[in-house]
């Protein structure tokens, strides 16, 4: 059997780890193929239908990046966001919805190892917690391959 | 139906070698809706671009996807070609196959799967992008300068003199920064102050620059061609209009043991005082902090002996809002105290100094009027070591990087002992010698060769003091190889240049970006050096990184063409990425229900209400309403709404959820 | 409660409002929502303590709205409901008579929604102690188990949305769950769709939720949904201070603080 | 809590008045120590050079056999064996791959997570705290704390920003009553491993060190390190030789500082074992 390899989709804002990453290439820091971004212009755009949408969509793992506190490009998207976060892990904990699954970080443009460490150290996490099957079962995924 | 086209640039080599573009091309050549895809050497180039713009012509394509470098490189390169063949600009997205995936992976076919993704994933959001026109906005044609350095002033005359009104902004009572401070200057020996002054003079006299010392930035809001700022102007207790700059004031002060600023500490001024006697406005201030009156309530000497009545102690800080459509940020550089390093004693041994302070021993204008006498007891040093990197490019107790000034400045302060103390020993413990600069190498030899400098390669392990003796412990490197000791007098330590202590804060601000070491961030390390990733803010000088003062003259000049550029225009193009209420069909109007939650999270107040009105003008119906002029387009509006009746045009919630479908669907 | 049907008829007939919203006597032993057009009618209006269903609902409902100026018999779970209700520009206080009740089912007059704020401030939201237990038993499961518990509990949503319509604070005019471009949920009633669901329902009650229950009240297959709401209103409280609604206090999702901490983000 | 105790060999043997006083004082302060059982070389000075697996093993057995006794936080006081110690456990976290193969060697599991703290770390985490009360006779004179190399470095596993210039000790002797001189030797070397095969090297070296805390007036030079205490106390005759006159300055641990200070008699701090003999009542 091949080793898992986790889907991860990464939500970062444009300014910041965006930018982050774009270092990161720069720098030629290698890191994980898992993960694959999604560019918003702001953490406080990042809808958390979105993150919902994302597991249901067979994601194993979640990053959401942006600014850290006072460095928002809008002045306070990143902490608006941030409140949101709070709230939505609280849920999603109670839910039974494995909160290690998304990963928060804060990612300046300056901080491109940071961003690969992010990206290393959440596959990382995600592998040894193996495929999001719960969520799987529940968002019909399963059946549809038994199906096919 | 989308008729989509896909590009795969293979960037020289720098996507290909790990990517296998073909393929990519090829699978981005089956999704639904795309009716062309190819990949070629480097999309960016003429042909390239030729290549998009015949495609779109030919095959008639709604929307172009370019996989190649990050869109913060080339977006407005590849919307610009796409516009030029008829196409809307904001129908072309980029997929980052460059920073994104190829740098950071090894070649494998994960790596290439990748590639493919991200492509599918920005072709279905092309799909579902619409046609958007850039929003038109009116130029302030003012610009505001922050610092009233070397840097400030010269920004603030070219701005000025290709005829706009110039806000020059300073936090001392002078302008003239850290230039002001110096002796002479590398590598020519000029006198600091005699090239400097008439700067300041002209600055002070030009019709078109509006000078506020004693003020800082409060609060900056608004966008390029828009800004608001509002500036704190410090309380100076006089009346800038009655007094003469006479004197008799400061000549009268009591409290006269204030350690100088200017003077870095090596002499004192009194509590009303102005910096030094160049100064510009050559108007005093009170430092209340120091000052009798209003530390103990009683004094008021000042006001005694004020021949116009100038002196105002009610005087409070005022705050002055202004319309500005351009700043330029040139608020220097500090320098590090040394205290960090304790084996070198300073603060410990008194006559162990900065560079600085050796600036303010050389300087004819100086605490000993430019001779080289120590600190402790007004002797003149007969032997003197200068340790060269003490913080910079050192990662472990310092800085990691270069401060790019010390190895010539402390070649000519070592210059400068020589000249002013005839048969002194001068020593320079040092890593390497980082001379790149017209005629800085020749002036380094000379103070070597004719000066009779002695140069040590190698670090400086202790400073301490015994009979009366500084004792140097260090060590030469080169052919000897051995442990040193000098018995000196006097050590000057080439501290490290490091970014002033308020950086970060007036950083976030003005939200411009700033590296680690709290330096402000260009927009690009080598083709946007003075531009910042906020459009409409400027750098200048060292506040970007450490310059000499060549360098810092130039990008001043830089950083004012681009305001000069900026201000050639009436009124600007913005991008049209910003939030919009939905409208539907009566008798909804919009699915908004008014609740206003967006309005209390929006940081730009950009969101207001509007009344929906039946024929017979009677409300119906209260509901959000974004203004295009002030919404900036983060979207935070947009993840609030419950209901969905916000959204952001360009990065759409149609278009998010489509690019999370397609990125986790690739089986 | 005489006095409550005099002054309702004095306001109907004086025609200071056109409907009072009340409570009146349902089928068996229960009580239902009654709205009275008519003085004469006024003798329908009927308070006890089986009037649990919050009545706040209908302030923002078309078809009342039509109505004219209403009055609402207001005891303190409607109360809470109206204020937040005004925090969210939803009711002005000149189109509204509030004819509240206390707790010891006194009738009580408030001129403004200030002088509701002033009376809940000694009447604040507790989640009872049976409720933390269950929540942190709930949250005490391995977070697997968990997951299966709540999949199992939501399993019998049929997506018949009575939640929704029972809650005074889901009063906008098109529900996400009802946008189909994008379309943000499964419509259908399976566990993805249920799932989806009701963590929308909860996220978009966070912070503003009054804890008044009509959404279990009105779930007829009995799923605990409040218990969702209720946990967040914890964190709320954990992580920000205080719940509960105020004129003066923004919204907890619409504002923030620089210093809200957590320790998630890395 | 369980406190664990390496001694390493140097506390058995020459420098066993460390070990007397170290176990006294906590003793008296109520702190028990575990001395790990079956404990081995930790490596110093020679290992390094002959395997890199070696040099890591050693110590990493020590830490394993920590872990098994579930300690939580170790005591190292020879800061030769603490500097092997910190370095491997430093080592070990930062390479996931390097610690399975050493656990995989040693056939022990080394989860690596115990506390390290040399003499100074451990004092003011444990004993400093009681000094309050447990001070009966405060040292009166000056004295120079001296640091040597070890147990201030490497920067970047101590994270100490003092390195050059520490002030631990100082603060210690301070709370003892004593004057802690302000002095330039601090972290100078003593000639280090020299001391058998160079004897005339140590002299020099550490004959600075001596004479500079003479003229600046201490009445003891106190040392937190079995090595410096061998350079400075054993080797005097290569001292004085070199600074041609006879120093009397008196060498002693801090331990042995602490437990004077606590009113342990001299024969409990180990006073007795040295080759200078220490006369510390002078000032009083």
């Amino acid at each position: 059997m091949t080793e898992f390899e986790p889907k991860i989709i990464a939500f970062v804002c444009n300014w910041c780890t965006y930018a982050g990453a774009d270092l990161t290439g720069t720098s030629r820091i290698k890191y994980a193929q898992n993960v694959k971004i999604i560019r918003f212009p702001c953490t406080g755009r990042i809808d958390f239908m979105l993150l919902l949408k994302s597991f249901g969509e067979g994601a194993d793992g979640i990053i959401v990046s942006g600014c850290h506190p006072n460095d928002c490009h809008y002045t306070s998207g990143n902490f608006h966001a941030r409140r949101r976060w709070i709230m939505f892990r609280g849920l999603l904990d109670m839910l039974g919805i494995d909160v290690r699954r998304i990963q928060y970080s804060w990612v300046s443009a300056a901080e491109g190892s940071k961003w690969a460490d992010i990206v290393n150290s959440t596959v990382n996490t995600i592998r040894e917690l193996g495929p999001y099957t719960e969520y799987e079962k529940v968002a019909g995924y399963l059946e549809k391959e038994g199906k096919e | 139906m989308s008729k989509i086209g896909v590009f795969i640039c293979h960037c020289g080599e720098n996507i290909s070698a790990t990517v296998d573009v073909a393929r990519v091309a090829e699978a981005a050549g089956q999704i639904d809706g795309v009716a062309f895809s190819t990949d070629y050497k480097y999309m960016c180039s003429d042909p390239g671009q030729t290549m998009i713009r015949q495609a779109i012509k030919e095959k008639g394509l709604t929307g172009v996807v370019v996989g190649s470098c990050s869109p913060r490189m080339h977006e407005p390169t590849f919307r610009k070609a796409c516009q030029e063949a008829g196409l809307n600009p904001f129908m072309c997205e980029m997929a980052n196959l460059r920073e994104h995936c190829s740098w950071v992976h090894d070649k494998s076919e994960a790596t290439t799967q990748k590639a493919i993704d991200l492509v599918r994933t920005l072709v279905e959001k092309v799909k579902l992008n619409k046609p958007l026109f850039s929003i038109k906005v009116p130029v302030t044609k003012t610009a505001l300068v922050i610092g009233g350095g070397i840097a400030g002033i010269q920004a603030s005359l070219d701005i000025a003199s290709a005829g706009h009104q110039v806000i020059l902004v300073e936090k001392d009572p002078s302008i003239g920064g850290h230039m002001s401070q110096l002796s002479e200057t590398f590598p020519t020996l000029d006198c600091s102050q005699c090239i400097l002054t008439p700067r300041m003079v002209e600055v002070a006299q030009h019709p078109n620059i509006t000078l506020m010392t004693y003020a800082e930035l409060e609060k900056l809001e608004g966008s390029i061609g828009n800004f608001k700022a509002t500036i704190r102007k410090k309380a100076k207790s006089i009346d800038e209009n009655l007094c003469t700059g006479c004197g008799t004031c400061i000549t009268k002060c009591p409290t006269k043991k204030i350690p100088s600023e200017f003077n870095t500490g090596l002499g004192m001024r009194t509590a009303i005082y102005v910096p030094f006697p160049q100064a510009v406005p050559n108007k005093p201030v009170i430092d209340k902090a120091n000052c009798s009156y209003y530390q103990k309530g009683k004094c008021k000497v000042c006001e005694k002996v004020c021949p116009t009545g100038a002196i105002r102690f009610d005087q409070e800080d005022e705050l002055v809002e202004l319309e500005v459509g351009a700043v330029v940020i040139a608020t220097g550089f500090d320098i590090m105290q040394p205290s960090g390093f304790p084996e070198y004693g300073y603060g410990k041994y008194k006559d162990v100094i900065t560079g600085l302070q050796f600036e303010r021993l050389a300087s004819a204008s100086g605490p000993t009027l430019g001779e080289i006498r120590r600190p402790s007891d007004g002797k003149i040093p007969e032997k003197i070591v200068f340790v060269a990197c003490a913080g910079s490019r050192d990662p472990a107790k310092g800085i990691p990087y270069c401060s790019k000034i010390c190895c010539m400045y402390t070649a000519k302060h070592a210059m400068l002992y020589q000249h002013k103390v005839h048969g002194g020993k001068s020593y320079i413990f040092y890593m390497d010698i980082r001379a790149a600069g017209k005629n800085y190498e020749e002036f380094v030899r000379r103070a070597i060769v004719e000066d009779a400098v002695n140069y040590i390669r190698g670090r400086v392990s202790k400073i301490y003091e015994e009979n009366g003796k500084l004792i140097v412990k260090g060590v030469d490197t080169l052919l000897s190889a051995k442990p040193v000791e000098i018995e000196a007098d006097m050590v000057v330590l080439a501290s490290a240049a490091v970014a002033n202590p308020g950086a970060e804060e007036l950083a976030q601000k003005m939200h411009v970006s700033y590296d680690s070491y709290n330096f402000f961030s260009e927009a690009h390390p080598k083709l946007k050096p003075v531009e910042t990733n906020t459009a409409g803010i400027f750098l200048a000088g060292a506040c970007q990184a450490p310059k000499d003062i060549p360098e810092t003259v130039a990008q001043a000049s830089g950083a004012a063409s681009k305001v000069i550029i900026l201000f050639s225009k009436d009124e600007l193009s913005r991008d049209p990425l910003i939030a919009v209420v939905n409208r539907s069909p009566a008798p909804v109007f919009s699915t908004c229900v008014g609740c206003f939650m967006c309005t209390s999270a929006c940081p730009y107040q950009a969101i207001g209400e509007e009344l929906i009105t039946n024929r017979q003008g009677k409300v119906i119906k209260k509901v959000a309403k974004v203004n295009p002029g002030l919404c900036q387009g983060c979207g935070t509006c947009v993840a609030f709404c419950r209901s969905k009746s916000i959204d952001i045009q360009g990065y759409s919630n149609e278009q998010m959820c489509a690019e999370v479908v397609a990125l986790l669907n690739n089986d | 409660m005489n006095e409550l049907i005099k002054k309702a008829a004095a306001l109907l007939e004086s025609d200071s409002v056109q409907v009072v919203i009340g409570y009146g006597k349902g089928t068996s032993n229960r009580t239902r929502a009654i709205f009275v057009t008519e003085a004469a009618d006024c003798e329908k209006l009927i308070f006890d303590s089986r009037c649990v269903q919050n009545l706040a609902v209908y302030l923002t409902k078309l078809e009342i709205k039509k109505l004219g100026k209403p009055a609402i018999v207001a005891p303190i779970p409607v109360l809470r409901s109206i204020l937040q209700l005004a925090v969210e520009n939803q009711l002005t206080e000149n189109d509204l008579v509030i004819l509240g009740i206390t707790p010891e089912s006194e009738l009580v007059d408030f001129d403004s929604f200030a002088s509701i704020e002033t009376f809940l401030s000694t009447h604040k939201i507790e989640i009872e102690e049976k409720y933390t237990k269950t929540i942190a038993k709930i949250k005490s499961i391995p977070v697997a188990e968990r997951f299966a518990y709540w999949v199992k509990e939501l399993e019998p949503c049929f997506k018949c949305y009575a939640c929704r319509a029972a809650c005074p604070l889901c009063y906008c005019t098109r529900c996400t769950v009802d946008d189909n471009q994008p379309q943000w949920i499964s419509v259908a009633s399976h566990p993805l769709g249920n799932l989806e669901w009701h963590i929308m329902r909860a996220m978009h009650l966070a912070g503003r939720c009054t804890d008044c229950e009509a959404c279990y009240n009105a779930c007829p297959m009995g799923i605990p949904i409040h218990l969702l709401t209720k946990s967040m209103l914890q964190d709320v409280a954990d992580n920000f201070g205080s719940y509960g609604p105020s004129l003066d206090k923004q919204n907890t999702l619409s504002s923030f603080k620089p210093d809200d901490k957590e320790s998630f983000i890395r | 809590m369980k406190i664990g105790f390496y001694p390493g060999c140097s506390l058995t043997g020459s420098s066993r008045e460390y070990n007397e006083s170290l176990l006294a004082i906590a003793k008296e302060a109520g702190v028990e120590l575990f001395e790990i059982k079956d404990w081995n070389c930790c490596g110093a000075t020679a290992a390094h050079n002959l395997s890199k697996e070696l040099s890591l093993s050693l110590p990493a057995r020590n830490l394993a056999l920590a872990e098994l006794e579930e300690m939580d936080e170790l005591v190292v006081p020879c800061a030769a064996c603490f500097n092997r110690l910190v370095m491997t456990q430093h080592e070990l976290s930062e390479k996931e791959d390097v610690r399975k193969v050493i656990s995989e060697k040693l056939q022990m599991p080394l989860k690596n997570n115990v506390k390290i703290y040399n003499v100074l770390q451990f004092l003011e985490k444990h004993i400093v705290p009681r000094l309050d009360q447990l001070v009966k006779n405060p040292l009166t004179y000056d004295v120079a704390c001296y640091y040597g190399c070890l147990l201030v470095r490497p920067q970047k596993v101590m994270k100490s920003d003092r390195f050059e210039d520490p002030m631990s000790m100082d603060v210690i002797m301070t709370k003892l009553g004593a004057n802690p001189i302000d002095w330039p030797f601090k972290t100078e070397c003593c000639g280090a491993g020299f001391s058998v095969s160079k004897t005339e090297i140590v002299g020099e070296l550490s004959g600075k060190i001596v004479r500079n805390a003479t003229d600046r007036g201490a009445k003891a030079i106190v040392v937190a390190c079995p090595m410096c205490h061998s350079n400075l106390d054993m080797r005097r005759p290569a001292i004085n030789t070199y600074l041609n006159m006879k120093m009397d300055i008196p060498v002693i641990y801090i331990t042995q500082a602490i437990a004077l200070a606590m009113g342990l008699t001299p024969c409990q701090a180990g006073i007795q074992r040295h080759f200078v003999p220490v006369n510390l009542t002078v000032n009083r």
